[in-house]
């Protein structure tokens, strides 16, 4: 029962960052109808860049605060994820408006080969850490409970915190906030938001930063987890399902789908690897959206789709 | 400029749509396979047809059925590795477990396998489409990874978990030096592509691009989306199987799962792209092209002499496909293979513009 | 050699009429393709055999639909295989095929149809069987309407109609009643018999039925057939009116008499695909259309970029003064002989091929006058396009140029067989195998033609030049005298102002008088670029026709005129020593030009007497208000004071024209 | 004997029979309760302002939409829902209001398409393009060159639809809807968008269809000199509702029918 729990938990905590990659991915698609491919390579390059800056920054301007020099990474990072949404959108997608869903796709397909490469040949292509101070040392909770306790690494639990906030924060701005009304607007009719005058290519550009900060935060917490190396690309790949399953289009369906995912992925690992050789979250997951799409194409929460002739 | 049509008429419907109706374009193919079957094998180097003719002509076929999937049918595909290593490993496991199975039919029926997965991760499609059809496929690639990689059974448990072929025989003969070798390919590419082109050019082939172009329209005329979709999932992963087998066997002679991971898939959708969507023809630009922009890439530098390490050069030739994918899809949709055919368009109008 | 061995064959001369030469291909090429037409996509191919056969039992049923010996069948229709078969079907039962125009209306047949009698009428589709309903009252005669294609017929229950179908289906019905009538028929046919009548639509009066025998069309056809080596291998593309004897004579009779193969394009407006893609070896095009192509050429051209335009023009350039010589076998630099070839690489060879020329080997214009330029054009690029002189009543073929002695301002020698003869009056006389036998029921219109000792009157005036070439000048009624007795062709010098694409109408004036002054209509459009090009403003076209530049622009063009007609041993006393150019376009709503923009010279001259008499007064301008009609039916009045500019005249030089 | 009075003796019973059909899209009706039927033969038009429920009604007849309620008869079948397969094998072929036509492929692909049902080799006969495969294809090549004929095409067979003019891409549409040699066909706002010469083209050649080929038609239109014209009996439908249903004359003088249009009370 304990372990049980155990697993569910760690599920849980992935579950956040996937949740925090998925919301990334339909933000862009609410705006743009773009299925961002290059998720992952932008959380591969911000989490370069975090792991570099954080170590050259205290190099050129000679001082030793840690902390300093992680505020000084993240907004340098930060900036350069934003300029990237900006370059993105000047140079491809307003290129692309009103083209079908798969030459996007693809058109992303090829952003992400080209962060790729232009971030390991920029910060170098061999794996380096991040060190945010995140808590190491593992927590027993619950020891009344269960006689030995529940071990809760405090760095998952951190990192699931820090993700929930970003969450959370993200999910009200595009609540309240006039950007998010209009980013709403966008999403359910182009031709419409345009007429009343919403600037398409401005709200492109804000929903791709924000992206980039959500690759960049999720970059962090994995990279100062596993450490900053090529396969975190793939890794942020694992985010897809998330969104299939969540529906395209739906924030709290990112964010839910992204719960179910971690988990599932955990408890199939520990209970259902073992009989097939083990490794299976890496498919696990794909396989469960993908049964799932056969019966509900539209996701758990996106809108169902009419074609009309 | 060179095309001379006075007197070309056509008396009947098969000379009309022959693959190359026009003389000078028969001529010209007849050259070129001339060149291909003979003196490519005399004059070229080992190096030459090992490095970069034989991993281009497999990589095209490949090409060539991707490109019938995505390209006529218009259902994306990110899973082609994957099928290409059922391809590969089936036909592996067939001669190991069937010793007297002679080469070619091992590697057909690993396309046949190949096909059943195909069709099998490509009954999603039946219901979804686009985006999420192109997950179902990352599914596919996923998938199959793991299971060569974990399931030891088809590495018949092999230490290592890679495996390796012997030395090849087809029909007695040796398959083994590199002109051998490149003989063998070329003439499993061109059938197969003349197999493709006939396809695409028949009944089959427009009943694909009507799903494609206008799957409502292709409905209301009678089309069975199933049947156009599963077919067009069913001979693309025949022949990306086939591809996958020769691969295996003929290029790399011993591989491992990596092999044909989801870069390879991502490879080949470049290819198709490039080359040109719905164009067999382009399948070869591309496969030409990906091909040997690495070549490129490695030997430019070294003439300058300025030789570049080899990851630097990977990563250039990341942010160089990427940013030409971009390109291609931003200017000019239908890739090489339109450029190509404005070319020669440009050729049969001469001098006048249009 | 096959070729030749059946080229031989083809002219074996023991067949002299029309049915034997079907016959004979039968024998002689019964497997090579006689007609073909594109239809349904691809071109569909009949061979000599197929023909022999369908004809035989369109024959079969044209008997039995009463035509015998002598009677006439009217053909109707584009070009469309059947309505060839028709023909023959005709004349192998010694009946007369008689073609009408396709687009003529419905009251323009009638005449034809009772005329001639005609009891069955072949013809095309709906459009021609509705004409024949319309007129069936006034022609009560027509028994019957066979038609070709049944689109849009379905409905028609009227007994007289019959498709083309059912009348093969009844010919073999005939045919097993009566086996042998056709071959019969056919044996009974005589050379001098009736082969085909052609109606001239007449300047004057009604139509006149040209009755031309076997001998005449066949004999005719051999002539050329072994002038231009013709082998059973050619290929024509039928595309002119088959009622029009030209046509006629180039798809069928010579067909027939070479056993080649003619082409029939998909529908009229495919036309120049269906050439490109046949590619005929033997070609016919009057100057019009050979003008149409050219302009095409040269508009496609503008939207050239810039370098191939310059590489084209560069090459044209070249052909200009190259091209001609080489076709016709003179003596070339080795330097321009490699340029030449160049650019037949480059540019010729394509735009022979764009033009669907390729494969031309002799293509003749005739009808009406050419452009030197134009005609220079087609040659200079290599396609040996030749001038001819003929008509209905002479079955085409009077004067042919041979290969090596072309030239842009004659029609060639007498084809052998025909004899010349220049009457005092200027006229040209014709006497020939091809001559026809008579004007239909019309004895009095060919007493009026034809002399008792078996001459011709072309109607057309001209000389045979020094090296024995027919030089065509005016209609003969038009051409008069000056006051000093010179001959006097206002249309050929008119002509040669036209031929330049600054003027646009010109009226020359001279006849009794002792020099020639002229009346110039300039191109708005060609001058008005002109002047445009130049920076010089002008506001419409008689401002424009008064600007100095102009008048310098339009006199050098009438010296070069008269630079030409100096050489000219008959009219270098016809040169312009006078112009003015008009102050208001010449106009068909102001009666000054006829529907046909033919010039109504007398109607001119009385209208504008005194600026003729200003020119011939040299006076140095002249105030003239002439009355208009617009568009809309309104009349108004343009006054100008119009300038006489005299032009700069040579003196005459009787070198040999070059 | 003109094509009218021919058509009238021609025109026989009840083909197409639509029972009380309703649909609606997520609660908005697109149809209410309409039924009409359509006699063999006879050409028969659905008229009404925009948004009357016009292209909804013969994506219903062939089985595009799915009404929740109703039945479709079709020669003396009934339906409760049609499938696009089950009404192509039928014999109901349709053209479209915004061109559905195959961007990619030639004219001649276009309609050769339509010609899907009728071609019966297999996969491999046609990967091999041996004899049977070749000579069904060189067969139906045939049968589309009469319907590339009939339209008068011939100069265009060979181009990417695409890059023809609006007015001939109608035509290919009308052509690869005949390939299928329909009993029924629907075609909907023909000769929407085309010049005065386009039109009457349009009509000529779908007057012919009828006659020719005998061939029953549904059409929607918004010209109403046309409908008029060519239409043997026309029904009016109005925001998802039958309001008329007649000959033309009865039609035209039917109050509902002016008020829709006159726009009164809307």
């Amino acid at each position: 029962m304990a372990f049980f729990l155990e697993t569910l938990f760690g599920g849980l905590m992935s579950g956040m960052l996937y949740a925090l990659i998925g919301l990334g991915f339909v933000l862009i698609f609410k705006a743009s109808g773009v299925f961002n491919f290059a998720q992952g390579a932008m959380v591969l390059v911000a989490a370069l860049a975090m792991a570099r800056f954080s170590v050259w920054i205290p190099e050129w301007l000679g001082f030793e605060s840690l902390l300093l020099a992680n505020i000084l990474a993240f907004a340098v990072a930060a900036l350069m994820m934003f300029v990237l949404a900006w370059l993105i959108e000047r140079l491809v997608l307003r290129h692309l408006v009103n083209q079908e869903a798969t030459t996007l796709l693809m058109a992303t397909l090829g952003i992400s080969y080209f962060l790729d490469g232009l971030g390991q040949f920029t910060f170098g292509s061999s794996v380096y850490s991040i060190n945010v101070g995140m808590p190491k040392d593992p927590w027993f909770a619950f020891e009344s409970i269960f006689e030995g306790g529940l071990l809760i690494s405090l760095e998952d639990l951190t990192a699931a915190g820090v993700a929930a906030l970003l969450v959370l924060a993200l999910a009200l701005f595009f609540q309240f906030t006039g950007t998010g009304r209009a980013l709403r607007a966008v999403a359910d009719d182009h031709q419409a938001a345009q007429s009343v005058g919403i600037p398409l290519n401005r709200i492109w550009v804000i929903v791709w930063c924000v992206a980039g900060l959500c690759a960049l935060v999720a970059g962090i917490i994995w990279g100062s987890k596993f450490g900053v190396q090529f396969t975190l690309a793939t890794a942020a790949l694992r985010a897809l399902p998330v969104v299939i399953l969540g529906g395209l289009t739906s924030i709290p369906g990112a964010i839910i789908g992204g719960l179910i995912i971690g988990m599932g992925e955990k408890l199939s690992e520990v209970y259902l690897g073992p009989l097939v050789g083990g490794g299976i979250e890496i498919w696990f997951a794909y396989v469960l959206a993908l049964v799932f799409l056969l019966f509900r194409p539209q996701g758990l929460f996106g809108e169902k789709i009419i074609d009309r002739v | 400029m060179f095309y001379r049509e006075n007197g070309q008429f056509k008396t009947s419907y098969r000379a009309d749509q022959q693959i190359f109706p026009i003389l000078q374009d028969r001529v010209f193919i007849a050259i070129l396979l001339a060149v291909a079957f003979v003196a490519v094998p005399l004059l070229s180097s080992d190096y030459f047809l090992r490095g970069i003719l034989i991993p281009f002509l497999i990589l095209a076929l490949a090409a060539v059925g991707l490109n019938i999937l995505v390209g006529y049918c218009g259902q994306i595909s990110l899973g082609t590795g994957a099928f290409m290593a059922v391809g590969a490993y089936a036909a592996w496991n067939l001669g190991v477990r069937i010793p007297a199975m002679p080469l070619v039919l091992q590697i057909l029926v690993g396309g046949a396998f190949a096909t059943l997965v195909g069709v099998i991760f490509g009954i999603p499609s039946l219901r979804i489409r686009g985006l999420y059809l192109a997950v179902a496929t990352l599914a596919a690639q996923f998938f199959v990874d793991w299971a060569f990689l974990r399931v030891p059974y088809f590495t018949n448990y092999s230490s290592s978990g890679s495996v390796s072929v012997p030395a090849l025989t087809a029909f007695g003969l040796p398959v083994q030096t590199a002109v051998q070798k490149y003989i063998f390919v070329l003439l499993f590419v061109v059938v197969f592509t003349l197999i493709a082109k006939n396809l695409v050019r028949g009944a089959l082939g427009r009943q694909w691009m009507a799903m494609r172009d206008m799957d409502v329209a292709a409905a209301v005329i009678g089309i069975r989306p199933v049947y156009a979709k599963l077919t067009a999932f069913a001979v693309s992963s025949f022949i990306v199987g086939v591809a996958g087998a020769l691969w295996g066997f003929i290029h790399l002679g011993s591989w491992e799962p990596l092999a044909f991971d989801l870069n390879r898939s991502f490879q080949l959708l470049f290819m198709v792209i490039i080359g040109g969507l719905g164009s067999i023809m382009g399948s070869f630009f591309g496969a030409a092209f990906i091909v040997l922009v690495p070549v490129a890439l490695h030997s430019i530098p070294r003439w300058f002499g300025v030789p570049l390490s080899v990851d630097t050069v990977f990563h250039i030739e990341h942010m160089v496909f990427g940013a030409l994918i971009v390109f291609f899809l931003i200017v000019e949709p239908h890739g090489l293979a339109r450029l190509w055919s404005i070319a020669k368009e440009k050729l049969r109008m001469w001098p006048f513009p249009h | 050699m096959v070729d030749a061995k059946n080229a031989d064959l083809g002219q074996s001369h023991d067949a002299n009429t029309f049915p034997a030469l079907i016959a004979l291909h039968e024998r002689a090429r019964g497997a090579r393709p006689a007609i073909r037409e594109k239809d349904l996509g691809i071109w569909q191919t009949l061979t000599w055999a197929d023909v022999a056969q369908q004809v035989r039992t369109l024959a079969h049923g044209l008997a039995h639909l009463g035509i015998a010996p002598g009677m006439h069948v009217a053909v109707v229709g584009e070009n469309r295989p059947r309505l060839y078969m028709a023909m023959m079907a005709t004349q192998m039962l010694g009946a007369i095929p008689v073609p009408l125009y396709q687009d003529a209306v419905a009251q323009e047949m009638v005449y034809v149809l009772q005329d001639a009698e005609i009891t069955v009428a072949v013809v095309e589709d709906q459009e021609q069987v509705d004409k024949m309903l319309e007129v069936r009252a006034q022609c009560p005669a027509l028994q019957h309407v066979v038609y070709d294609d049944p689109r849009g017929l379905r409905h028609y229950a009227d007994p007289m109609l019959l498709a083309y179908t059912d009348l093969l289906e009844q010919g073999r019905t005939h045919h097993a009643a009566h086996p042998e009538h056709v071959t019969a028929a056919a044996a009974a046919v005589r050379p001098d018999d009736t082969a085909a009548m052609f109606y001239t639509s007449g300047t004057t009066g009604k139509p006149k039925g040209v009755v031309l025998t076997h001998h005449a069309l066949i004999d005719r056809a051999r002539a050329v057939a072994e002038m231009e080596r013709l082998t059973d291998r050619e290929d024509v593309l039928a595309y002119l009116p088959p009622a029009w004897i030209g046509q006629n004579m180039f798809s069928y009779t010579q067909l027939l008499v070479s056993g080649f193969t003619v082409n029939h394009p998909e529908s009229p407006d495919t036309v120049a695909l269906d050439m490109r893609d046949i590619g005929p070896t033997y070609y016919f095009a009057p100057p019009r259309v050979l003008e149409g192509l050219l302009t095409q050429v040269m508009i496609r051209m503008e939207d050239a970029s810039r370098l191939k335009r310059a590489l084209f023009h560069r090459a044209m350039a070249l052909a200009r003064r190259v091209g001609t010589r080489i076709l016709d076998g003179e003596s070339v630099s080795a330097l321009d002989r490699l340029r030449y070839g160049l650019g037949n690489l480059m540019i010729y060879g394509p735009l022979r091929n764009a033009l669907g020329m390729s494969r031309v080997r002799v293509a003749y214009t005739a009808g009406e006058a050419i452009g030197p330029d134009l005609f220079v054009f087609y040659r200079s690029i290599g396609i040996n396009l030749k001038q001819l002189y003929g008509s209905t009543e002479t079955s085409v073929f009077v004067c042919v140029q041979p290969d090596g002695h072309v030239r842009a301002d004659t029609v060639g020698p007498p084809v052998s067989g025909v004899q010349i003869r220049i009457s005092d009056n200027g006229e040209i006389l014709v006497k020939s195998p091809g001559l026809f036998k008579t004007y239909y029921r019309n004895p009095e219109a060919t007493a009026e033609t034809l002399t008792e000792d078996g001459w011709f009157k072309t109607g057309d005036a001209g000389y045979l030049d020094p090296d024995g070439q027919l030089k065509i000048i005016d209609r003969a009624k038009d051409v008069g005298k000056l006051a000093g007795g010179e001959l006097f062709a206002p249309k050929y010098i008119e002509n040669k102002l036209k031929f330049f694409p600054f003027i646009k109408e010109a009226v020359v004036f001279g006849a009794g008088r002792d020099e020639v002054c002229a009346f110039i209509n300039i191109d708005l459009e060609a001058v008005g670029n002109w002047a445009e090009r130049r920076g010089m403003p002008y506001a419409g076209y008689t401002d424009l026709a008064a600007k100095e530049p102009v008048y310098e622009l339009i006199a050098d063009c009438v010296q070069q005129v008269n630079a030409d007609l100096a050489q000219d041993p008959k009219l270098h006393a016809s040169q312009v020593h006078r112009f003015l150019i008009l102050h208001k376009e010449l106009d068909p709503d102001d009666d000054e030009l006829t529907r046909t923009r033919k010039v109504r010279r007398g109607f001119i001259a009385t209208k504008y007497a005194v600026l003729i008499e200003a020119l011939f007064d040299a006076r140095p301008s002249q105030f003239i208000e002439t009355e208009v009609k617009f568009e809309d039916g309104r009349v108004g009045s343009i006054s100008a004071d119009v300038r006489i500019e005299p032009a700069r005249t040579h003196a005459p030089q009787l070198a040999k024209a070059a | 004997m003109t094509n009218q009075d021919s058509r009238n003796t021609r025109i026989a019973d009840v083909m197409l029979d639509m029972r009380n059909i309703s649909l609606s899209f997520g609660g908005v009706k697109a149809l209410s309760d309409i039924s009409f039927n359509v006699r063999e033969h006879e050409i028969r038009a659905i008229i009404g302002p925009n948004g009357a429920g016009k292209s909804s009604m013969l994506n219903v007849i062939n089985g595009v939409y799915v009404p929740q309620q109703g039945e479709i008869e079709f020669q003396g079948k009934r339906f409760d829902r049609m499938t696009p397969r089950r009404a192509a094998e039928m014999g109901i072929a349709r053209t479209f209001q915004n061109l559905a036509l195959f961007k990619g492929m030639s004219v001649l692909d276009n309609i050769m398409a339509g010609r899907t049902l009728h071609m019966k080799q297999g996969l491999f006969a046609q990967a091999l393009r041996i004899g049977p495969a070749l000579a069904e294809e060189n067969r139906h090549r045939e049968f589309v060159e009469h319907i590339v004929d009939f339209l008068e095409i011939q100069a265009s067979r060979k181009v990417p639809v695409g890059r023809l003019p609006y007015g001939l891409q109608k035509r290919v549409d009308l052509g690869r809807a005949l390939a299928m040699e329909p009993r029924l066909l629907l075609l909907d706002e023909p000769m929407a968008g085309m010049n005065i010469e386009e039109k009457q083209d349009m009509s000529r050649f779908i007057l012919d269809v009828n006659d020719e080929f005998g061939t029953t038609i549904v059409l929607i239109e918004h010209d109403m000199g046309v409908v008029m014209d060519i239409s043997d009996r026309v029904v009016v439908l109005d925001y998802g509702k039958k309001i008329g249903d007649g000959t033309p004359d009865e039609v035209r003088n039917n109050e509902d029918v002016i008020r829709a249009y006159l726009g009164v009370d809307h």
